[in-house]
């Protein structure tokens, strides 16, 4: 139908010029995904270290308790309740319900998700000391 | 027989000619420059006449435009909004014409009714409470690129072709006939020739130029008319002023919009056609004066575009004083065979003008087949782009 | 009367396009059409676009302006400042033919498989009497076939088999005034991996419509009457 | 497709809560000890909980990756073979997990 190869044609969904909330959402969506699946691999891949016994994991744990690793739990919960509120916007308007304000629930979602975000790494870090 | 005839324009005109052509079985090559419809048939008022807008002054073209009206309400009912005009007088001067109205209309077989004005008011609520009388007739509401491309649809199904961004350059003679045209495909740059047995004009207000490209002459006279668009239906029914003709006396209601029009100015180039602001503020204040608070809701397009009228010798003036009708001009006479122009007529005639131009041609060529396009229903408009 | 400077979007299939600046005068009252056609008119007479009723009627001049899917006929001049360019490029996710023209036949054969009706009950002035002798008020269907949509829709870019907004939102309005279409046919056609389900809400297509379809929210209601048909069936066992 | 997307995710809203409640935000430290991720698995309702998010979260991430890569433009065979291939490393993901967890749960008890 195009000349354009796939690949090329399929960046479309990452061209946000001329795009409003509804397209950021979807992009954002899709970004939070990506990263959550690989987090989720590395999750799952660091699990092992149980396997290997406590001297194993409780090193893990020492180093997991650094600030740049609490820095980077901040993110991956940024990504992931974004990916969650935003999932159940989506789900709303995909079933037709509160289209008109998907716009809205847009902004609603991001501030939901700093709010929460915000109160998530207050916790970790006061939890942590 | 497969005589071959290039018709060129896209229009309403050219693009019934060409369905014309083809059921009546010659092999039709259409040439257009730009999009199907991207002139005047296009930028029009799609109005589907039902001739009460002339029958007090020029019945010929009223009783071509009900004649018309019926027939296209058979053949292409999917691209028509059918919901009847009304004629409605806004003081005293208009209610002078009501009776000559009546007469005038009954006179071109157009079925008007007077309706009393408590009722035009129900049927139309937007309407101005002041007006003094309503005659309803059978006007309707058309979409413009789609009318041509059922007409285009339908004679691809018949085996013409429609060559869309081709520009004609040149007409190429044999000797003092015309044998072809030669053409300028706009999307490669490339020219060629297409031969043809006859060659048929449909340019429109462009007419001139095509037929000063064969050394003849037309008289077309390109006039102008600009027209509002905005971003609220307020009518359901066609609204016209009770009146002779003028300026901004008709309201076409369309999908959601309603469209005020038109005035009427000669122009010389009709490629672009700049806005006389002045017209633009006439036609505002005209359709406060049918619809009070018409531009509640917003200005949504302004356009202009060339009526291809048909000039009368001795006859000057703005172009109202010119007739809506259509003529057929075999350029035989001009001492050029082999080609023939149909200018003039409404888009609501257009299938009579593709039935005119055809029986010309036909009997230049010695041949006598009926035309049928009067009771073949066209394809959707859609089937256009499905043969592509 | 101000100056606009356009870049419009120029080439032809097989070489890169680039953007060609141009200038036109016109007052702040005219439309963007008016600035391409008088372009055409009086400096590139090679110029492709699409364009017919200038009244957003007949859905031909859809574009993209400043990368945002728009109908030119409908944009006014006077949203641009005359020192700013106005980027004018054709729509995605239709086959190029050169300059702003894309070839819009792979849409309208999908509303054509529909079989999407043009004409409708007029609901604007249903709630009054009709005149003598016309039995139902009419008129055309909110979905003028511009393409908007499916340029703005992300999964567009992405399949091209997708059947897109346009279409997905005229097999619900089928369904939603009956005319004479076959309910269960329709379903099935919207109910496909590159239908309904394919849909990821990004809701580009309701933002760009011109025309009030509102695509995203009928895509919606599609998805309703798809899974009541099926929990229907699932609980009545066939 | 999307209605299994959205169901999955529906559920981890519920399932994923809880799992980041009790692993980090209830727990002294914020992360659990050896001892204490082998004290918390051998609950019976907490094993059952992390297995049903275990495959939960696996079907939701791998359609997820799906649904990206279709949009990448590949062709209906290529999804045939995605499919299979994501079903194993599922069941891959999900073997893994209940082995990682049993072992755990098992030196518990």
């Amino acid at each position: 139908m195009t000349t354009e190869p796939r690949w090329k044609r399929a960046r479309g969904w990452m061209d946000l010029r001329g795009r409003r909330e509804g397209g950021l959402a979807f992009l954002l969506m899709r970004l939070t995904g990506i990263g959550l699946v690989i987090y989720l691999f590395l999750h799952l891949y660091v699990l092992r270290l149980l396997a290997q016994g406590p001297e194993a994991w409780d090193a893990f744990i020492a180093t997991a308790k650094s600030p740049l690793f609490l820095m980077l739990d901040g993110i991956l919960i940024l990504g992931l309740l974004y990916h969650a509120f935003n999932g159940v916007r989506v789900t709303l308007l995909g079933l037709g319900i509160g289209v008109p304000l998907q716009a809205r629930l847009f902004w609603g979602v991001m501030v939901l998700t700093l709010l929460l975000t915000g109160v998530a790494v207050y916790a970790i870090f006061a939890l942590t000391g | 027989m497969a005589y071959h005839v290039v018709v060129i324009g896209a229009g309403s005109t050219g693009a019934a000619t060409a369905h014309d052509l083809a059921l009546r079985g010659f092999r039709v090559t259409v040439v257009e420059r730009g999009e199907v419809a991207s002139g005047t048939s296009g930028r029009n008022h799609c109005l589907l006449h039902s001739g009460g807008r002339y029958a007090m002054k020029d019945p010929e073209s009223a009783r071509e435009c009900i004649a018309e009206n019926m027939i296209l309400r058979r053949i292409m009912p999917d691209a028509l909004e059918l919901n009847d005009g009304l004629f409605v007088a806004l003081d005293e001067g208009d209610l002078s014409f009501k009776e000559r109205f009546l007469a005038a209309c009954e006179e071109c077989g157009i079925p008007a009714r007077e309706i009393p004005v408590r009722q035009a008011l129900a049927l139309e609520p937007h309407l101005n409470p002041g007006i003094r009388a309503a005659v309803q007739v059978p006007d309707g509401v058309f979409e413009p690129l789609r009318f041509c491309l059922s007409f285009l649809a339908t004679a691809r199904r018949n085996g013409a072709t429609v060559l869309t961004y081709t520009e004609v350059v040149d007409m190429v003679f044999q000797g003092r006939t015309v044998a072809g045209v030669r053409v300028r495909d706009r999307r490669t740059g490339q020219q060629r020739t297409i031969g043809a047995d006859v060659v048929i004009n449909a340019a429109g207000p462009w007419a001139g130029r095509i037929a000063a490209m064969a050394g003849v002459d037309v008289p077309v006279v390109p006039t102008a008319g600009v027209m509002i668009s905005v971003g609220r239906r307020w009518n359901r029914m066609v609204i016209n002023r009770l009146n002779l003709p003028g300026d901004g006396d008709i309201i076409v209601p369309q999908r959601r919009t309603a469209i005020i029009g038109t005035t009427s100015w000669k122009v010389e180039d009709p490629d672009f056609i700049p806005i006389p602001e002045d017209h633009v503020r006439l036609l505002l204040a005209s359709a406060e004066r049918f619809i009070p608070g018409y531009t509640q809701g917003g200005i949504r397009g302004v356009f202009a575009v060339a009526r291809p009228l048909v000039g009368r010798r001795g006859v000057a003036a703005d172009g109202r004083e010119l007739s809506r009708t259509f003529e057929c001009f075999d350029h035989a006479a001009d001492g050029v065979e082999g080609f023939v122009t149909i200018t003039g007529g409404k888009m609501t005639t257009a299938r009579a003008m593709a039935e005119k131009v055809v029986d010309v041609v036909c009997a230049k060529l010695g041949l006598s087949i009926p035309c049928r396009t009067h009771e073949v229903p066209l394809l959707p408009y859609r089937a256009f782009y499905e043969l592509t | 009367m101000p100056t606009w400077q356009l870049r419009l979007l120029r080439g032809r299939p097989g070489n890169p396009p680039r953007l060609q600046t141009y200038r036109v005068e016109l007052p702040a009252e005219a439309y963007l059409i008016d600035a391409v056609e008088k372009i055409w008119a009086e400096q590139d007479r090679d110029l492709l676009f699409r364009h017919a009723c200038h009244h957003a009627s007949c859905g031909a001049c859809g574009v993209r302006v400043n990368g945002r899917e728009r109908l030119m006929c409908i944009t006014p001049l006077r949203e641009f400042a005359p020192d700013r360019p106005i980027v004018v490029e054709p729509l995605r996710h239709f086959p190029w033919l050169g300059d702003l023209l894309v070839d819009v036949s792979p849409m309208m054969r999908r509303m054509m498989a529909v079989g999407f009706a043009v004409i409708r009950r007029d609901e604007l002035t249903a709630d009054r009497p009709l005149p003598e002798g016309v039995e139902k008020a009419t008129r055309f269907e909110d979905c003028i076939e511009c393409g908007l949509c499916l340029s703005a829709c992300p999964v567009m870019a992405a399949d091209e088999a997708y059947l897109g907004p346009a279409t997905l939102a005229a097999i619900e309005r089928m369904l939603a005034e009956p005319r004479g279409a076959d309910r269960g046919r329709l379903l099935a056609l919207a109910d496909d991996p590159h239908g309904v389900w394919r849909c990821h809400s990004a809701m580009e297509c309701t933002a760009v419509c011109p025309s009030n379809v509102d695509p995203a929210a009928a895509i919606g209601r599609l998805r309703r009457y798809l899974l009541a048909e099926k929990l229907r069936r699932w609980l009545g066992g066939g | 497709m999307w209605i299994w997307q959205a169901f999955t995710g529906l559920l981890l809203l519920v399932l994923l809560a809880l799992h980041m409640i009790f692993n980090h935000f209830v727990v002294e430290g914020g992360l659990r000890t050896y001892r204490d991720v082998v004290a918390y698995l051998s609950h019976p309702l907490v094993f059952a909980w992390e297995i049903a998010l275990l495959i939960v979260v696996t079907a939701h991430a791998l359609m997820g990756v799906r649904a990206i890569l279709l949009d990448l433009g590949i062709r209906p065979a290529t999804d045939r073979w995605l499919k299979r291939g994501l079903t194993l490393l599922a069941l891959g993901i999900i073997g893994y997990g209940m082995w990682l967890s049993w072992l755990i749960r098992s030196r518990g008890l």
